[in-house]
Protein backbone atom coordinates (compact mmCIF):
# COMPACT_ATOMS: atom_id res chain seq x y z
CA UNK A 1 0.00 0.00 0.00
CA UNK A 2 1.09 3.54 -0.63
CA UNK A 3 -0.27 4.63 2.74
CA UNK A 4 2.73 3.02 4.44
CA UNK A 5 4.87 5.66 2.79
CA UNK A 6 3.12 8.48 4.66
CA UNK A 7 4.75 9.03 8.03
CA UNK A 8 6.19 11.99 9.90
CA UNK A 9 9.62 11.83 8.26
CA UNK A 10 8.37 11.90 4.68
CA UNK A 11 5.74 14.55 5.44
CA UNK A 12 8.34 16.86 6.99
CA UNK A 13 10.74 16.26 4.12
CA UNK A 14 8.01 17.09 1.59
CA UNK A 15 7.11 20.24 3.52
CA UNK A 16 10.74 21.41 3.63
CA UNK A 17 11.20 20.71 -0.10
CA UNK A 18 8.03 22.60 -1.05
CA UNK A 19 9.16 25.51 1.12
CA UNK A 20 12.55 25.55 -0.60
CA UNK A 21 10.95 25.57 -4.05
CA UNK A 22 8.72 28.44 -2.97
CA UNK A 23 11.61 30.50 -1.59
CA UNK A 24 13.52 30.11 -4.84
CA UNK A 25 10.63 30.53 -7.28
CA UNK A 26 8.44 33.32 -5.87
CA UNK A 27 9.68 36.85 -6.67
CA UNK A 28 8.32 39.11 -3.90
CA UNK A 29 10.04 39.28 -0.47
CA UNK A 30 6.92 38.79 1.70
CA UNK A 31 5.99 35.65 -0.25
CA UNK A 32 9.47 34.38 0.48
CA UNK A 33 8.94 35.01 4.20
CA UNK A 34 5.64 33.08 4.14
CA UNK A 35 7.32 30.11 2.46
CA UNK A 36 10.13 30.37 5.01
CA UNK A 37 7.58 29.97 7.81
CA UNK A 38 6.35 26.83 6.02
CA UNK A 39 9.93 25.51 5.86
CA UNK A 40 10.32 26.07 9.60
CA UNK A 41 7.32 23.82 10.23
CA UNK A 42 8.94 21.07 8.21
CA UNK A 43 12.23 21.56 10.03
CA UNK A 44 10.69 21.18 13.49
CA UNK A 45 8.81 18.11 12.25
CA UNK A 46 12.04 16.53 11.02
CA UNK A 47 13.73 17.07 14.38
CA UNK A 48 10.73 15.58 16.20
CA UNK A 49 10.76 12.56 13.85
CA UNK A 50 14.32 11.83 15.02
CA UNK A 51 13.16 12.28 18.66
CA UNK A 52 15.59 15.02 19.62
CA UNK A 53 12.94 16.64 21.76
CA UNK A 54 15.05 19.29 23.49
CA UNK A 55 16.42 20.53 20.18
CA UNK A 56 12.84 20.66 18.87
CA UNK A 57 11.81 22.82 21.83
CA UNK A 58 14.65 25.29 21.19
CA UNK A 59 13.91 25.39 17.44
CA UNK A 60 10.21 26.02 18.09
CA UNK A 61 11.01 28.91 20.44
CA UNK A 62 13.55 30.55 18.12
CA UNK A 63 11.41 30.35 14.97
CA UNK A 64 9.37 33.58 15.29
CA UNK A 65 12.48 35.53 16.31
CA UNK A 66 14.10 34.79 12.95
CA UNK A 67 10.87 35.67 11.12
CA UNK A 68 10.50 38.98 12.98
CA UNK A 69 14.10 40.00 12.24
CA UNK A 70 13.54 39.32 8.54
CA UNK A 71 10.29 41.33 8.57
CA UNK A 72 11.93 44.33 10.28
CA UNK A 73 14.58 44.31 7.56
CA UNK A 74 11.94 44.17 4.80
CA UNK A 75 9.89 47.05 6.25
CA UNK A 76 12.95 49.26 6.72
CA UNK A 77 14.36 48.65 3.25
CA UNK A 78 10.95 49.33 1.70
CA UNK A 79 10.70 52.72 3.42
CA UNK A 80 14.21 53.63 2.36
CA UNK A 81 13.45 52.74 -1.27
CA UNK A 82 10.19 54.71 -1.22
CA UNK A 83 11.99 57.79 0.12
CA UNK A 84 14.68 57.35 -2.50
CA UNK A 85 12.13 57.19 -5.30
CA UNK A 86 10.33 60.33 -4.12
CA UNK A 87 13.54 62.33 -3.88
CA UNK A 88 14.53 61.16 -7.35
CA UNK A 89 11.19 62.36 -8.79
CA UNK A 90 11.62 65.72 -7.06
CA UNK A 91 15.06 66.04 -8.61
CA UNK A 92 13.61 65.31 -12.04
CA UNK A 93 10.96 68.01 -11.59
CA UNK A 94 13.51 70.60 -10.51
CA UNK B 1 -13.49 5.06 36.61
CA UNK B 2 -11.73 7.01 33.90
CA UNK B 3 -11.24 10.22 35.86
CA UNK B 4 -8.01 9.87 37.81
CA UNK B 5 -7.91 12.94 40.02
CA UNK B 6 -10.21 13.74 42.83
CA UNK B 7 -12.53 16.53 41.69
CA UNK B 8 -12.83 17.77 45.26
CA UNK B 9 -9.17 18.82 45.39
CA UNK B 10 -9.62 20.96 42.29
CA UNK B 11 -12.58 22.63 43.99
CA UNK B 12 -10.38 23.41 47.01
CA UNK B 13 -7.73 25.07 44.82
CA UNK B 14 -10.41 27.05 42.97
CA UNK B 15 -12.14 28.21 46.15
CA UNK B 16 -8.88 29.22 47.85
CA UNK B 17 -7.87 31.35 44.87
CA UNK B 18 -11.36 32.87 44.59
CA UNK B 19 -11.66 33.81 48.27
CA UNK B 20 -8.13 35.18 48.58
CA UNK B 21 -8.63 37.15 45.34
CA UNK B 22 -11.77 38.73 46.78
CA UNK B 23 -9.92 39.53 49.99
CA UNK B 24 -7.15 41.19 47.95
CA UNK B 25 -9.86 43.40 46.31
CA UNK B 26 -9.82 41.97 42.82
CA UNK B 27 -13.26 42.57 41.23
CA UNK B 28 -15.49 39.49 40.96
CA UNK B 29 -16.27 39.85 37.24
CA UNK B 30 -14.68 41.94 34.45
CA UNK B 31 -16.23 45.19 33.21
CA UNK B 32 -19.53 44.95 31.45
CA UNK B 33 -18.98 44.13 27.79
CA UNK B 34 -17.06 41.16 29.10
CA UNK B 35 -15.64 40.01 25.80
CA UNK B 36 -13.73 43.28 25.26
CA UNK B 37 -12.52 44.11 28.75
CA UNK B 38 -8.95 43.70 29.94
CA UNK B 39 -9.37 43.84 33.73
CA UNK B 40 -7.90 41.05 35.83
CA UNK B 41 -10.77 39.75 37.96
CA UNK B 42 -11.28 36.98 40.46
CA UNK B 43 -13.24 34.63 38.22
CA UNK B 44 -11.67 34.80 34.83
CA UNK B 45 -7.92 34.54 35.02
CA UNK B 46 -7.43 33.76 38.70
CA UNK B 47 -9.69 30.72 39.08
CA UNK B 48 -8.69 29.23 35.73
CA UNK B 49 -5.00 29.77 36.49
CA UNK B 50 -5.38 28.18 39.93
CA UNK B 51 -6.93 25.01 38.50
CA UNK B 52 -4.31 24.86 35.75
CA UNK B 53 -1.38 25.37 38.09
CA UNK B 54 -2.71 22.68 40.42
CA UNK B 55 -2.94 20.33 37.42
CA UNK B 56 0.73 21.05 36.62
CA UNK B 57 1.83 20.44 40.22
CA UNK B 58 -0.27 17.26 40.27
CA UNK B 59 1.49 15.96 37.16
CA UNK B 60 4.87 16.73 38.74
CA UNK B 61 4.03 14.40 41.61
CA UNK B 62 2.90 16.55 44.53
CA UNK B 63 -0.70 15.73 45.47
CA UNK B 64 -3.02 16.39 48.35
CA UNK B 65 -5.25 18.95 50.04
CA UNK B 66 -2.46 21.09 51.47
CA UNK B 67 -0.74 21.36 48.08
CA UNK B 68 -4.03 22.51 46.55
CA UNK B 69 -4.48 25.15 49.25
CA UNK B 70 -0.92 26.48 48.82
CA UNK B 71 -1.32 26.54 45.02
CA UNK B 72 -4.52 28.57 45.29
CA UNK B 73 -2.94 31.11 47.65
CA UNK B 74 0.18 31.51 45.49
CA UNK B 75 -1.97 31.91 42.35
CA UNK B 76 -4.05 34.69 43.94
CA UNK B 77 -0.92 36.58 45.00
CA UNK B 78 0.61 36.01 41.53
CA UNK B 79 -2.38 37.35 39.64
CA UNK B 80 -2.71 40.33 41.98
CA UNK B 81 0.88 41.52 41.94
CA UNK B 82 2.87 40.00 39.05
CA UNK B 83 0.47 39.20 36.20
CA UNK B 84 -0.04 42.80 35.12
CA UNK B 85 3.70 43.31 34.72
CA UNK B 86 4.16 39.96 32.97
CA UNK B 87 1.47 40.47 30.30
CA UNK B 88 0.85 44.20 29.89
CA UNK B 89 -2.26 45.59 28.18
CA UNK B 90 -1.25 46.51 24.61
CA UNK B 91 -3.47 49.61 24.41
CA UNK B 92 -0.50 51.98 24.20
CA UNK B 93 0.79 50.23 21.10
CA UNK B 94 -2.49 50.62 19.20
CA UNK B 95 -2.80 54.31 20.04
CA UNK B 96 0.75 54.93 18.96
CA UNK B 97 0.12 53.13 15.70
CA UNK B 98 -3.06 55.08 14.94
CA UNK B 99 -1.36 58.37 15.76
CA UNK B 100 1.63 57.36 13.69
CA UNK B 101 -0.33 57.04 10.51
CA UNK C 1 -16.79 1.96 17.29
CA UNK C 2 -15.81 2.27 13.67
CA UNK C 3 -12.86 4.61 13.22
CA UNK C 4 -14.05 6.62 10.21
CA UNK C 5 -17.50 7.15 11.71
CA UNK C 6 -15.98 8.26 15.02
CA UNK C 7 -13.73 10.78 13.28
CA UNK C 8 -16.67 12.21 11.33
CA UNK C 9 -18.85 12.64 14.42
CA UNK C 10 -15.95 14.15 16.36
CA UNK C 11 -15.32 16.62 13.51
CA UNK C 12 -18.95 17.77 13.65
CA UNK C 13 -18.80 18.17 17.44
CA UNK C 14 -15.56 20.20 17.26
CA UNK C 15 -16.93 22.40 14.44
CA UNK C 16 -20.07 23.29 16.38
CA UNK C 17 -18.08 23.86 19.59
CA UNK C 18 -15.51 26.27 18.27
CA UNK C 19 -17.74 28.17 15.84
CA UNK C 20 -20.38 28.82 18.49
CA UNK C 21 -17.86 29.92 21.14
CA UNK C 22 -15.88 32.12 18.75
CA UNK C 23 -19.03 33.80 17.44
CA UNK C 24 -20.37 34.30 20.95
CA UNK C 25 -17.10 35.89 22.09
CA UNK C 26 -17.37 38.45 19.31
CA UNK C 27 -14.73 37.46 16.79
CA UNK C 28 -16.78 38.53 13.72
CA UNK C 29 -17.49 41.97 15.23
CA UNK C 30 -14.18 43.54 14.42
CA UNK C 31 -10.47 42.91 13.94
CA UNK C 32 -8.73 42.40 17.26
CA UNK C 33 -5.29 43.06 15.83
CA UNK C 34 -4.23 44.95 12.74
CA UNK C 35 -3.37 41.92 10.64
CA UNK C 36 -6.92 40.54 10.88
CA UNK C 37 -8.19 43.69 9.20
CA UNK C 38 -6.00 43.06 6.14
CA UNK C 39 -7.14 39.44 5.79
CA UNK C 40 -10.82 40.34 6.25
CA UNK C 41 -10.71 43.04 3.57
CA UNK C 42 -8.90 40.67 1.21
CA UNK C 43 -11.56 37.98 1.66
CA UNK C 44 -14.29 40.57 1.05
CA UNK C 45 -12.55 41.69 -2.13
CA UNK C 46 -12.65 38.13 -3.44
CA UNK C 47 -16.42 37.92 -3.03
CA UNK C 48 -16.95 36.94 0.59
CA UNK C 49 -18.62 38.40 3.65
CA UNK C 50 -16.78 40.95 5.81
CA UNK C 51 -17.79 39.45 9.18
CA UNK C 52 -16.65 35.99 8.07
CA UNK C 53 -13.41 37.52 6.84
CA UNK C 54 -12.77 39.07 10.25
CA UNK C 55 -13.51 35.67 11.82
CA UNK C 56 -10.90 33.96 9.62
CA UNK C 57 -8.36 36.71 10.18
CA UNK C 58 -8.77 36.59 13.94
CA UNK C 59 -8.25 32.82 13.90
CA UNK C 60 -4.99 33.29 11.97
CA UNK C 61 -3.65 36.10 14.12
CA UNK C 62 -4.21 34.77 17.64
CA UNK C 63 -5.01 31.40 19.24
CA UNK C 64 -8.79 31.42 19.80
CA UNK C 65 -11.33 28.73 20.62
CA UNK C 66 -10.10 26.64 17.67
CA UNK C 67 -6.61 26.53 19.15
CA UNK C 68 -8.04 25.85 22.59
CA UNK C 69 -10.00 22.90 21.23
CA UNK C 70 -7.01 21.36 19.44
CA UNK C 71 -4.51 21.88 22.25
CA UNK C 72 -6.84 20.62 24.97
CA UNK C 73 -7.48 17.49 22.89
CA UNK C 74 -3.71 16.96 22.50
CA UNK C 75 -3.21 17.51 26.23
CA UNK C 76 -5.96 15.04 27.13
CA UNK C 77 -4.41 12.51 24.75
CA UNK C 78 -0.85 12.79 26.02
CA UNK C 79 -1.18 13.79 29.68
CA UNK C 80 -4.48 12.59 31.07
CA UNK C 81 -8.17 13.32 30.88
CA UNK C 82 -8.80 16.27 33.16
CA UNK C 83 -5.23 17.52 33.77
CA UNK C 84 -4.16 17.94 30.15
CA UNK C 85 -7.09 20.15 29.28
CA UNK C 86 -6.50 22.39 32.29
CA UNK C 87 -2.77 22.75 31.57
CA UNK C 88 -3.59 23.56 27.93
CA UNK C 89 -6.06 26.22 29.10
CA UNK C 90 -3.33 28.00 31.10
CA UNK C 91 -0.81 27.85 28.24
CA UNK C 92 -3.41 29.07 25.73
CA UNK C 93 -4.19 31.99 28.04
CA UNK C 94 -0.54 33.09 28.05
CA UNK C 95 -0.29 32.61 24.29
CA UNK C 96 -3.37 34.77 23.83
CA UNK C 97 -1.96 37.57 25.92
CA UNK C 98 1.32 37.42 23.94
CA UNK C 99 -0.70 37.95 20.73
CA UNK C 100 -2.55 41.03 22.16
CA UNK C 101 -5.95 39.42 22.77
CA UNK C 102 -8.00 39.34 26.01
CA UNK C 103 -8.03 35.54 26.03
CA UNK C 104 -11.61 34.66 26.86
CA UNK C 105 -12.32 32.57 23.77
CA UNK C 106 -9.27 30.30 24.06
CA UNK C 107 -9.76 29.31 27.68
CA UNK C 108 -13.51 28.82 27.26
CA UNK C 109 -12.95 26.55 24.27
CA UNK C 110 -10.31 24.50 26.09
CA UNK C 111 -12.47 23.98 29.18
CA UNK C 112 -15.61 23.12 27.19
CA UNK C 113 -13.84 20.55 25.00
CA UNK C 114 -12.34 18.98 28.14
CA UNK C 115 -15.85 18.49 29.51
CA UNK C 116 -17.05 17.11 26.15
CA UNK C 117 -14.15 14.64 25.92
CA UNK C 118 -14.79 13.48 29.48
CA UNK C 119 -18.48 12.91 28.81
CA UNK C 120 -18.09 11.19 25.43
CA UNK C 121 -15.35 8.87 26.71
CA UNK C 122 -18.08 6.87 28.42
CA UNK C 123 -19.72 5.92 25.12
CA UNK C 124 -16.55 4.79 23.39
CA UNK C 125 -15.03 7.87 21.76
CA UNK C 126 -11.25 7.89 21.88
CA UNK C 127 -9.39 11.16 22.36
CA UNK C 128 -7.46 10.77 19.08
CA UNK C 129 -10.69 11.19 17.15
CA UNK C 130 -11.07 14.71 18.49
CA UNK C 131 -7.53 15.71 17.39
CA UNK C 132 -8.09 14.56 13.79
CA UNK C 133 -11.65 15.89 13.84
CA UNK C 134 -10.47 19.36 14.86
CA UNK C 135 -7.96 19.47 11.99
CA UNK C 136 -10.70 18.45 9.54
CA UNK C 137 -13.01 21.11 10.99
CA UNK C 138 -10.42 23.85 10.58
CA UNK C 139 -9.75 22.57 7.05
CA UNK C 140 -13.36 23.18 6.05
CA UNK C 141 -13.13 26.81 7.17
CA UNK C 142 -9.62 27.90 6.20
CA UNK C 143 -8.58 25.52 3.49
CA UNK C 144 -11.18 24.77 0.84
CA UNK C 145 -13.02 27.83 -0.49
CA UNK C 146 -12.72 31.04 1.48
CA UNK C 147 -15.62 33.19 0.10
CA UNK C 148 -18.17 30.41 0.62
CA UNK C 149 -16.98 29.67 4.15
CA UNK C 150 -17.02 33.37 5.03
CA UNK C 151 -20.59 33.73 3.76
CA UNK C 152 -21.69 30.79 5.96
CA UNK C 153 -19.93 32.31 8.99
CA UNK C 154 -21.54 35.68 8.25
CA UNK C 155 -24.98 34.06 8.28
CA UNK C 156 -24.29 32.42 11.65
CA UNK C 157 -23.01 35.72 13.05
CA UNK C 158 -26.12 37.52 11.78
CA UNK C 159 -28.34 34.95 13.48
CA UNK C 160 -26.52 35.30 16.81
CA UNK C 161 -26.54 39.10 16.68
CA UNK C 162 -22.78 39.50 16.33
CA UNK C 163 -22.56 40.84 12.77
CA UNK C 164 -20.00 43.56 12.15
CA UNK C 165 -20.96 47.24 12.07
CA UNK C 166 -17.92 48.27 10.02
CA UNK C 167 -18.24 48.61 6.29
CA UNK D 1 -4.59 5.66 9.94
CA UNK D 2 -4.76 8.92 11.87
CA UNK D 3 -1.31 10.22 10.91
CA UNK D 4 -1.95 9.28 7.27
CA UNK D 5 -5.09 11.44 7.08
CA UNK D 6 -3.27 14.40 8.62
CA UNK D 7 -0.25 13.90 6.36
CA UNK D 8 -2.36 14.00 3.19
CA UNK D 9 -3.99 17.22 4.44
CA UNK D 10 -0.57 18.78 5.12
CA UNK D 11 0.90 17.97 1.70
CA UNK D 12 -2.25 19.18 -0.08
CA UNK D 13 -2.24 22.47 1.80
CA UNK D 14 1.48 22.97 1.12
CA UNK D 15 0.90 22.57 -2.61
CA UNK D 16 -2.02 25.02 -2.48
CA UNK D 17 0.21 27.50 -0.63
CA UNK D 18 2.76 27.25 -3.41
CA UNK D 19 0.31 27.87 -6.27
CA UNK D 20 -2.05 30.41 -4.65
CA UNK D 21 -2.51 33.77 -6.35
CA UNK D 22 -3.34 36.08 -3.47
CA UNK D 23 -0.95 36.77 -0.60
CA UNK D 24 -3.40 36.69 2.32
CA UNK D 25 -4.85 33.46 0.92
CA UNK D 26 -1.38 31.98 1.45
CA UNK D 27 -1.51 32.99 5.10
CA UNK D 28 -4.80 31.15 5.64
CA UNK D 29 -3.39 27.94 4.17
CA UNK D 30 -0.30 28.33 6.37
CA UNK D 31 -2.55 28.38 9.42
CA UNK D 32 -3.97 24.96 8.51
CA UNK D 33 -0.41 23.63 8.24
CA UNK D 34 0.36 24.93 11.76
CA UNK D 35 -2.72 23.15 13.14
CA UNK D 36 -2.01 19.81 11.51
CA UNK D 37 1.74 19.77 12.21
CA UNK D 38 1.15 20.27 15.93
CA UNK D 39 -1.53 17.54 15.81
CA UNK D 40 0.95 15.13 14.17
CA UNK D 41 3.63 15.98 16.76
CA UNK D 42 1.16 15.30 19.55
CA UNK D 43 0.12 11.99 18.02
CA UNK D 44 3.71 10.84 17.29
CA UNK D 45 5.27 11.61 20.69
CA UNK D 46 2.84 10.14 23.19
CA UNK D 47 4.41 11.57 26.34
CA UNK D 48 3.64 14.77 28.34
CA UNK D 49 6.70 16.50 26.92
CA UNK D 50 5.35 15.86 23.42
CA UNK D 51 2.17 17.71 24.33
CA UNK D 52 4.22 20.63 25.68
CA UNK D 53 6.24 20.74 22.43
CA UNK D 54 3.03 20.71 20.36
CA UNK D 55 1.54 23.59 22.37
CA UNK D 56 4.77 25.62 22.13
CA UNK D 57 5.06 25.02 18.39
CA UNK D 58 1.47 26.10 17.80
CA UNK D 59 1.74 29.30 19.83
CA UNK D 60 5.05 30.35 18.24
CA UNK D 61 3.79 29.65 14.70
CA UNK D 62 0.74 31.80 15.48
CA UNK D 63 3.08 34.56 16.68
CA UNK D 64 5.00 34.54 13.43
CA UNK D 65 1.71 34.52 11.46
CA UNK D 66 0.64 37.56 13.47
CA UNK D 67 3.87 39.38 12.62
CA UNK D 68 3.55 38.51 8.91
CA UNK D 69 -0.07 39.72 8.76
CA UNK D 70 0.86 42.98 10.52
CA UNK D 71 3.65 43.74 8.08
CA UNK D 72 1.31 42.76 5.22
CA UNK D 73 -0.80 45.76 6.22
CA UNK D 74 2.25 47.95 6.73
CA UNK D 75 3.93 47.23 3.40
CA UNK D 76 1.27 48.00 0.81
CA UNK D 77 3.35 47.31 -2.30
CA UNK D 78 6.94 46.33 -2.43
CA UNK D 79 9.39 48.29 -4.57
CA UNK D 80 11.66 45.87 -6.37
CA UNK D 81 15.10 46.71 -7.67
CA UNK D 82 15.50 45.80 -11.28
Amino acid sequence: MYLDFVNLTTISAALALIGTVGIIALPKPLDKVIMFALLQGGFVGMIVAAKYLDVAMAAAIFDPIATIILLIGIIKINEVRKKNQESQEDGNLA
Amino acid sequence: MIIHANVFIYLIALAAALILGLVLRLPLLPNKPIRHSWTISAVFPTAVLAVGFYAMVYELGYQGYIVALITGIITALFSKFILEKLVPVPQKDGEEESSHE
Amino acid sequence: MNEILGIAIAAVICWVNFVLIDTWMGLPEGPGVKGADVIGRSVQKRGGDLAGGFFQGNIVCSPDASAGTLLAAIGCYAIGIPEGGLIAAVLVYFGNRLCADPGYAGTTGALSITVIIFLTSFIGFKTEYFIVGMVIAILTIQGIYHPGASRLLGKIAHKMGRHTKLT
Amino acid sequence: MLIEILGIIVVLMALRTLVAQNRSERLLYLNVIGFSMSAIIGLYIQTPFGAIIAITFFVTSTLSSNAIAYSLGRVKEEIMVK
